[in-house]
C-alpha cells in the first residue's frame, strides 16, 4: 500500500573486540589496565566456578545446575558497568554477574545444593533472589525502578533474562510499564539463542531481540555478547542514561549457550555440534586473552596466578558451602510470613 | 464520627494511611484521574498527586508484579485489581513471587503489599464482574485472605492490612459499597487480621459467614437462637473462635456465595470435622452457590444463596 | 553510540477519504455504488443500534452497556472485508462488527440486557462470544488460526481489540506466537485512544500502536479508523494476505471514542471536552455522506429511507429480545459440561 | 501387554490418541524435537510430525490459549505445561476461558482440551518444579482434574481426558514418572473420569489419597484394616464411593502432599461431614503438607507427608 510514513526505527549493533582480540580504539570505553585486568580476573572466575558446579553436580554434591559456559562476557561485563547501590534482578544463569558483585560463592553453590539458605543476599548487596520462572522478574525489577524515583535515589535498576523470556506476557507487560514511566531501568537480554530446544528462529520471528524495544518506545540496542568491552560500553551508558532520568533501555547480547541447558539436559538431542564448535571459536575468554596479549597485559604467569586465584576462591566456596550444617526441619516454617499463623505454629509443633 | 458507606471507609482508610506514612503508593487501573470506578480512590490523587497515585497501564500482571518490586524496594503499595474476575492474569505474580519472596529470600525481602479488588455477586454487572474464588487464594501460604462486611470493619481491616509486614489479598464485596452506612470513627484503628468476630450469640446452632453473605445470614437468623461469625480474615481463619463456637451450638452452617466444591467452607467444615467432631450433633452444612461459574445478571439472584435457602439450611440442621 | 545498523522499520498510516469527503482514487478499494450504500448502511443501522441501547438503558431495559459512537467505520469498514467461513474473534465494543455480520440484533440486546442466551452464535456464523477480559481472546485467535491451517482450510482469523488490550500479556504471547508460525490472522485494534480514563500516551510510550508489529517479525500498520474505505482497503489485504499463507498483520485503526467508556462512566470526569469536540467533526458517518454526495450516491429520500430501515430492524430487535421469557432456574446448569457432575445434578433438583 | 513406566505409558496414550484421531495434537515448550524434558513425548515428532508436535515458545498464557482456540475450531489439543509451577500464569486462560467457553457461548463453542502437567514432590528439583496446588483447580466448574497414580491409570484416564468433550487437567506426579512399572494393555482402553478407585479393602478405617501419595499410603496401612481409595479424578470426585466406604468403615484418614489450608483434603472432609458424619466415630483426619510453599530440595522430605505421619494418624483415628 502506498501511504504516508509515520515513523522510521533503525536497529544497531554494537561491537567493539573482534574474535581476533584488535579492539576498536574509537569505541572502546575508558578503562585501565587494571581494570581490563579485573575483566578478565572475573571472567575467569566465572568460568572456574562453572566448571566446579558441574564437577559437583556429576558427583552428586549439588543439584541441577545451569552452565553459563560462553556468556561470561555478556555477565561480567554488564554487571561491572552497575554501581554499588544499583539494584539487580537476575534470572537463574548469571552466577557471572553474582560473582562480579561479590555474592559469595559458597551461597552461590548452597543454593544450587538444593539448601535454600543461598538464596539470601548479603546486606550490602542489592540483589534479588534467583528467579526460576522465566521472565517473571521483570515487573519487579520495573516496580523497583518506580519505587527508586518515587525515592529520588540516584540508582538504576538492572534486570537479567534471557531470549525465551522475551516471549512471556511478563516481559512485555513490565516492558511497557518502563516505557510509559520513563523509569530507570536496564534490560539485558543474554540471547544465547537457545531456551533449552527452542532455537531463536521459533522463539519469535522478530530478526533481532533489540527491535522489540520499538514497541515500548525506548531504545533497543544489540551488542556482540561474547565481546566484553561492547557489553561493557552499552551497559555503562544505558546505566548512566536510568540514573540521570533518561529512561529505560533494552540491551540484546547476542551471545551463546556452549552447555547443554542444564545438567538435566542433553543439546546433543537437539541441536548440531557444528553450530556449538563454530561458537567456540568465538569464546569471550580466549578474545580478551588475545587482547591483552596484544596490550602486553598477558603472560603465561599472569594466566596461572589468575587461574590459581580462581580455583583457589571456588575451593574455599565448596569449603564453606559444604562445612554448613543442613537447615533443621523447623526452618522451614521460619520465613513463610512474619508471624507464624496459629495453625503453622502448632505444625511446627508435630513430630 | 460518621456516617460512611464501605467505599467511603476504604476511601479514608487509604487517605490516613498515605497521610501518615510515605511509603504508601496506590496503584492500578483508573485509580488516579477517574478515582476508581467504584470512586473508591476519588480525590486521593488530587491530594498526593501522580506519583503516589498511579493509574496504571491496562496489564494485571504488571501492576501486581510491579507492586512487588516496589515493596521489596521499601514501599507499602496498595494495587487495586479493578474486578476480582481480573485477578486470574495476576496469579503467577501473586503465587510464585508475592506470596515466597520473604521464604525465598529467606527473610532478606519482604513483600508489605494490599491488592484491593471489589469482589462477589449482586450488583448486575458484566460477565467476570462478580467473582467470588476467594477460596483459590486461601491455599497459597504466604498470602493473607481478608474480607471486610461493612464500613467499619473495612477501613479497621484495610489499615491493618497496609500496615502488615507480609501480602495481603483484600476482597470488598461489591454489594455492599454502598449499601448501608455505619459508623466510622476518624481516628485511626486496626482490626486484627486473622480474627473473626462474634455478630450475634446464640446457642443452638453456629453460622459462619463472610463479606456480601453476612447481611443476608443476619436477615435469616432472626427467628433462631444463632451464633453467628463474620470470619472477616480468611486465611489465616480464625478457627478457635469458629471452635469454641461449634463447642457451644453443637450445630454449624456455612454461608458463601462461592460455588460449592472447594469453596472455602470446606476448610471450615474440614477443621470442624477434625477438632470440633465429638461436639457435633448433626452434620456440617454448606450453603454456597451450585457448581457453576457466575452466570450473567439474569440469572444471578438463581445462583447466590438467598435468605430462603440459608433459613431452610438451619432449620434442616436443627433437626438433629 | 555508532555502530552497525542491523535493521530499519517503517510505519505507515493509510488515509483515503478526508473529512470533506475527497477520496484518493488511486487509493480507493474497487467499491461499487452499491457496496457504498451498503457500507453506509451499516453504519446507520450501527448508529441506530447504538443509540436504541443507550435509551434502552437509561430506561432500565438493557444493563451496562459500551457505546460504539465514532467507530463505525473502523468495525463495518473491517467486518465486510470478511468472507463467511473467516472466524471472528470480538472483545465487547464491536456491535458493528456483528451487525456487519448478521448477528441477529435481538441477541445482541439480550446479551447487554445481561442474558447470557444472546451469546450463543448461530450456526451459520463463526463469531466467538464476546470476549470481556481485555485482551485475552488474542490467543483463541492465534489457536483457531493455527487449527484452520492444520486444517488446509482457506480461511483467515480476524481478531479484533482495543488500544487498552495492546497492554496486556496475552496480546504479546498471542502476536508473537503468530509471528512464528506465520498464521493467517489479522489483528484489528480500534485504537479510540482511552481505556476508560487513561489515554494513549499513558497506555504506552510508543508513538504508534502499529509499531509494535516489528516485534513480532510482522507488517503493522496505521488507518485511518474514520476512513471506512482505509479500513476496508487495509483489511482486505491483510485478509487475502492470510488466506493465502502470507501470514499475520496489524492493522491500527486510528480512531475516537465519543461516548463515555460504558454508561456506568463520566467520561467528563477525565478527559477535555475539546477534545471530544474535535473528533465530533471527524464523524466517519458524516465523512462518508459528504462523499456520497459527491457521487450522486445520497439523497434526503435515500436518507430518510436508510434511517428507517435501520430503525425498523432495531424496533424488531428490540421487541423479538423483550418477547423471549426470561431464563429458567435449571439454565444454570445448561451448558457448564456436556454432562452435569453428580453434585450439579444434585443441586439442579435442589429447590 | 507390557510392563511399562508411567512417562511411557503416557507416550503410548498419546500415541495411540494421535494414531486414532487426526484432531490430537500436542503442543508445549520443547514437546518436539526435545521429547519433552521428561521425555515423555519422545518420538512423536518423527511419527507425527511438527504440525501435531507443536514446540512452542515460551509462553504459558498462549499455550493454554491457542489450545483453547484450537479445540473451539474443532481439534483436540493437549498442551503441556513443563512443571506446574508454571501453570499460574495459564490460570486466566483457564478460568476465564478455556472452564466457561461452553457456557459463554451457550454450548455453540466447546472446549475439549487437555492441560498436562508434571506435578508433585520428592524429586529434588529446582524451585516451583515440584508444586502440588491442584485444589486451586477443582474450585473451577468447567474443568476437570485428573490425578493418574501409575502407570496403568495413567494411560486409561489419559485416554478418556483427551475424549472427553470438556477441558480436563491431567496432573502428572512427577516422582512416579520412572519409579514403578506395570502392566500397561497396548489395546484401547479408558478409565471413566469421575470414578474412584478402591484399591485395597479393610473395614477399620477409610484412608483416600492420589497421585503421589498413594504409594506412601499402601505402604503405611499394610499393617491395618484398611480401606484404601484411590481418587484419580479430584473434579468431580467420587463421592459416593468415599461416602460407601466411610459408611463401612466409620473412619477417615485423607493424605495429600499439598499444604493442609485449603488443600482439596478439605473438600473431602466436608463432604463427609456434611453427608456422611452420622456414621462416623471420631474426627475426619488430614495428613498433609504444613501451610508453608514447597521448599528446595534439601528440606522436602521435611515437607512432603511421609509413611510414619500416615501410620501416626491412622493409629489417632483407630483410637476412637
Ligand atoms: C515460566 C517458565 N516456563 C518454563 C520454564 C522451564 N524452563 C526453564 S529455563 C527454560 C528456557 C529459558 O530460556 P531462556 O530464557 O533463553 O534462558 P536460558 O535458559 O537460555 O538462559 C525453560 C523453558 C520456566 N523455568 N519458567
Ligand atoms: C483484563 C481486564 N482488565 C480490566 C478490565 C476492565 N475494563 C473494561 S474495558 C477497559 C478498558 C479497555 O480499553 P480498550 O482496550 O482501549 O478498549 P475500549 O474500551 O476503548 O474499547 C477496562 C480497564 C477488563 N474488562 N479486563
Ligand atoms: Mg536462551
Ligand atoms: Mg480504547
Amino acid at each position: 500500500m502506498p501511504e504516508e510514513v509515520l515513523a522510521t526505527f533503525t536497529v544497531r549493533r554494537l561491537s567493539i573486540l573482534n574474535e581476533s582480540g584488535d579492539a576498536d580504539e574509537g569505541l572502546m570505553p575508558p578503562l585501565s589496565d587494571a581494570e581490563i585486568r579485573r575483566m578478565h580476573e572475573l571472567m575467569v572466575l566465572a568460568r572456574t566456578f562453572d566448571e566446579r558446579a558441574l564437577t559437583l553436580q556429576r558427583e552428586g554434591r549439588l543439584g541441577t545446575y545451569p552452565p553459563i559456559l560462553g556468556q561470561e562476557a555478556a555477565q561480567v561485563g554488564s554487571a561491572l558497568a552497575l554501581h554499588p547501590a544499583d539494584w539487580v534482578f537476575p534470572s537463574f544463569r548469571e552466577m557471572g554477574v553474582h560473582l562480579t558483585l561479590g555474592y559469595p560463592i559458597h551461597l552461590l553453590f548452597q543454593y544450587w545444593a538444593g539448601d535454600g539458605r543461598g538464596l539470601r543476599t548479603p546486606e550490602n548487596l542489592t540483589i534479588f533472589p534467583i528467579c526460576v520462572s522465566v521472565g517473571t522478574h521483570i515487573p519487579h525489577a520495573v516496580g523497583a525502578a518506580m519505587a527508586a524515583r518515587y525515592r529520588r535515589d540516584p540508582v538504576a535498576v538492572c534486570c537479567f533474562f534471557g531470549d525465551g523470556a522475551t516471549s512471556k506476557g511478563d516481559f512485555h507487560e513490565g516492558f511497557n510499564l518502563a516505557g510509559v514511566f520513563r523509569l530507570p531501568v536496564v534490560f539485558i537480554c543474554q540471547n544465547n539463542q537457545w531456551a533449552i530446544s527452542v532455537p531463536l528462529q521459533r522463539q519469535t520471528a522478530a530478526a533481532t531481540l533489540a527491535q522489540k524495544a520499538v514497541a515500548y518506545g525506548f531504545e533497543g540496542v544489540q551488542v556482540d555478547g561474547n565481546d566484553v568491552f561492547a557489553v561493557h560500553r552499552a551497559a555503562r551508558e544505558a546505566l548512566d542514561k536510568a540514573r540521570s532520568g533518561g529512561g529505560p533501555t533494552f540491551i540484546e547480547c547476542l551471545t551463546y549457550r556452549m552447555a547443554d541447558h542444564t545438567t538435566a539436559d542433553d543439546a546433543a538431542r537437539y541441536r548440531p555440534q557444528e553450530e556449538v564448535e563454530t561458537w567456540r571459536g568465538r569464546d569471550p575468554i580466549l578474545r580478551l586473552e588475545r587482547f591483552m596479549t596484544q596490550r602486553g597485559l598477558w603472560s603465561e604467569e599472569y594466566a596461572r596466578e589468575t587461574k590459581e586465584a580462581a580455583t583457589k576462591a571456588v575451593d574455599e566456596g565448596v569449603r564453606t558451602m559444604e562445612a554448613s550444617p543442613p537447615p533443621a526441619p523447623e526452618e522451614l516454617f521460619d520465613h513463610t510470613g512474619a508471624t507464624l499463623t496459629p495453625r503453622q505454629a502448632a505444625q511446627r509443633k508435630e513430630p | 464520627m460518621a456516617q460512611l458507606t464501605m467505599v467511603q471507609a476504604i476511601n479514608l482508610a487509604l487517605r490516613q494511611e498515605m497521610e501518615r506514612d510515605d511509603r504508601v503508593v496506590v496503584l492500578g487501573e483508573d485509580v488516579g484521574r477517574d478515582g476508581g470506578v467504584f470512586r473508591v480512590t476519588e480525590g486521593l490523587l488530587e491530594r498526593f498527586g501522580a506519583e503516589r497515585l498511579i493509574d496504571t497501564p491496562l496489564a494485571e500482571s504488571a501492576i501486581v508484579g510491579a507492586a512487588i518490586g516496589m515493596a521489596a524496594y521499601g514501599l507499602r503499595p496498595v494495587a487495586e485489581i479493578q474486578f476480582m474476575g481480573f485477578i486470574y492474569a495476576a496469579v503467577d505474580q501473586l503465587f510464585a513471587h508475592a506470596a515466597r519472596l520473604r521464604s525465598r529470600s529467606r527473610g532478606r525481602y519482604t513483600c508489605p503489599l494490599v491488592v484491593r479488588t471489589p469482589y462477589g455477586g449482586g450488583i448486575k454487572a458484566p460477565e467476570l464482574h462478580e467473582e467470588s474464588t476467594e477460596a483459590f487464594f486461601c491455599h497459597m501460604p504466604g498470602i493473607k485472605v481478608v474480607v471486610p462486611s461493612g464500613p467499619y470493619s473495612a477501613k479497621g481491616l484495610l489499615t491493618a492490612a497496609i500496615r502488615d509486614p507480609d501480602p495481603v489479598l483484600f476482597l470488598e464485596p461489591t454489594r455492599l459499597y454502598r449499601m448501608m452506612r455505619e459508623e466510622v470513627p476518624e481516628d485511626d484503628y486496626t482490626l486484627p487480621l486473622g480474627q473473626a468476630r462474634v455478630v450475634r450469640e446464640g446457642t443452638a446452632v453456629t453460622v459462619i459467614a463472610w463479606g456480601g453473605m453476612l447481611e443476608r445470614v443476619l436477615k435469616a437468623v432472626v427467628p433462631y437462637d444463632a451464633d453467628v461469625i463474620d470470619l472477616l480474615t480468611l486465611n489465616p481463619f480464625d478457627g478457635a473462635t469458629v471452635l469454641a463456637s461449634v463447642r457451644k451450638t453443637g450445630r454449624a452452617v456455612i454461608v458463601h456465595e462461592a460455588a460449592k466444591t472447594g469453596g472455602f467452607g470446606a476448610e471450615i467444615a474440614a477443621t470442624i470435622a477434625e477438632e470440633g467432631i465429638l461436639h457435633l450433633r448433626g452434620p456440617v452444612l454448606r450453603v454456597a452457590a451450585p457448581d457453576v461459574t457466575m452466570p450473567l445478571p439474569k440469572m444471578e439472584e438463581h445462583y447466590l444463596p438467598g435468605v430462603e435457602q440459608i433459613t431452610r439450611t438451619i432449620d434442616e440442621v436443627l433437626r438433629y
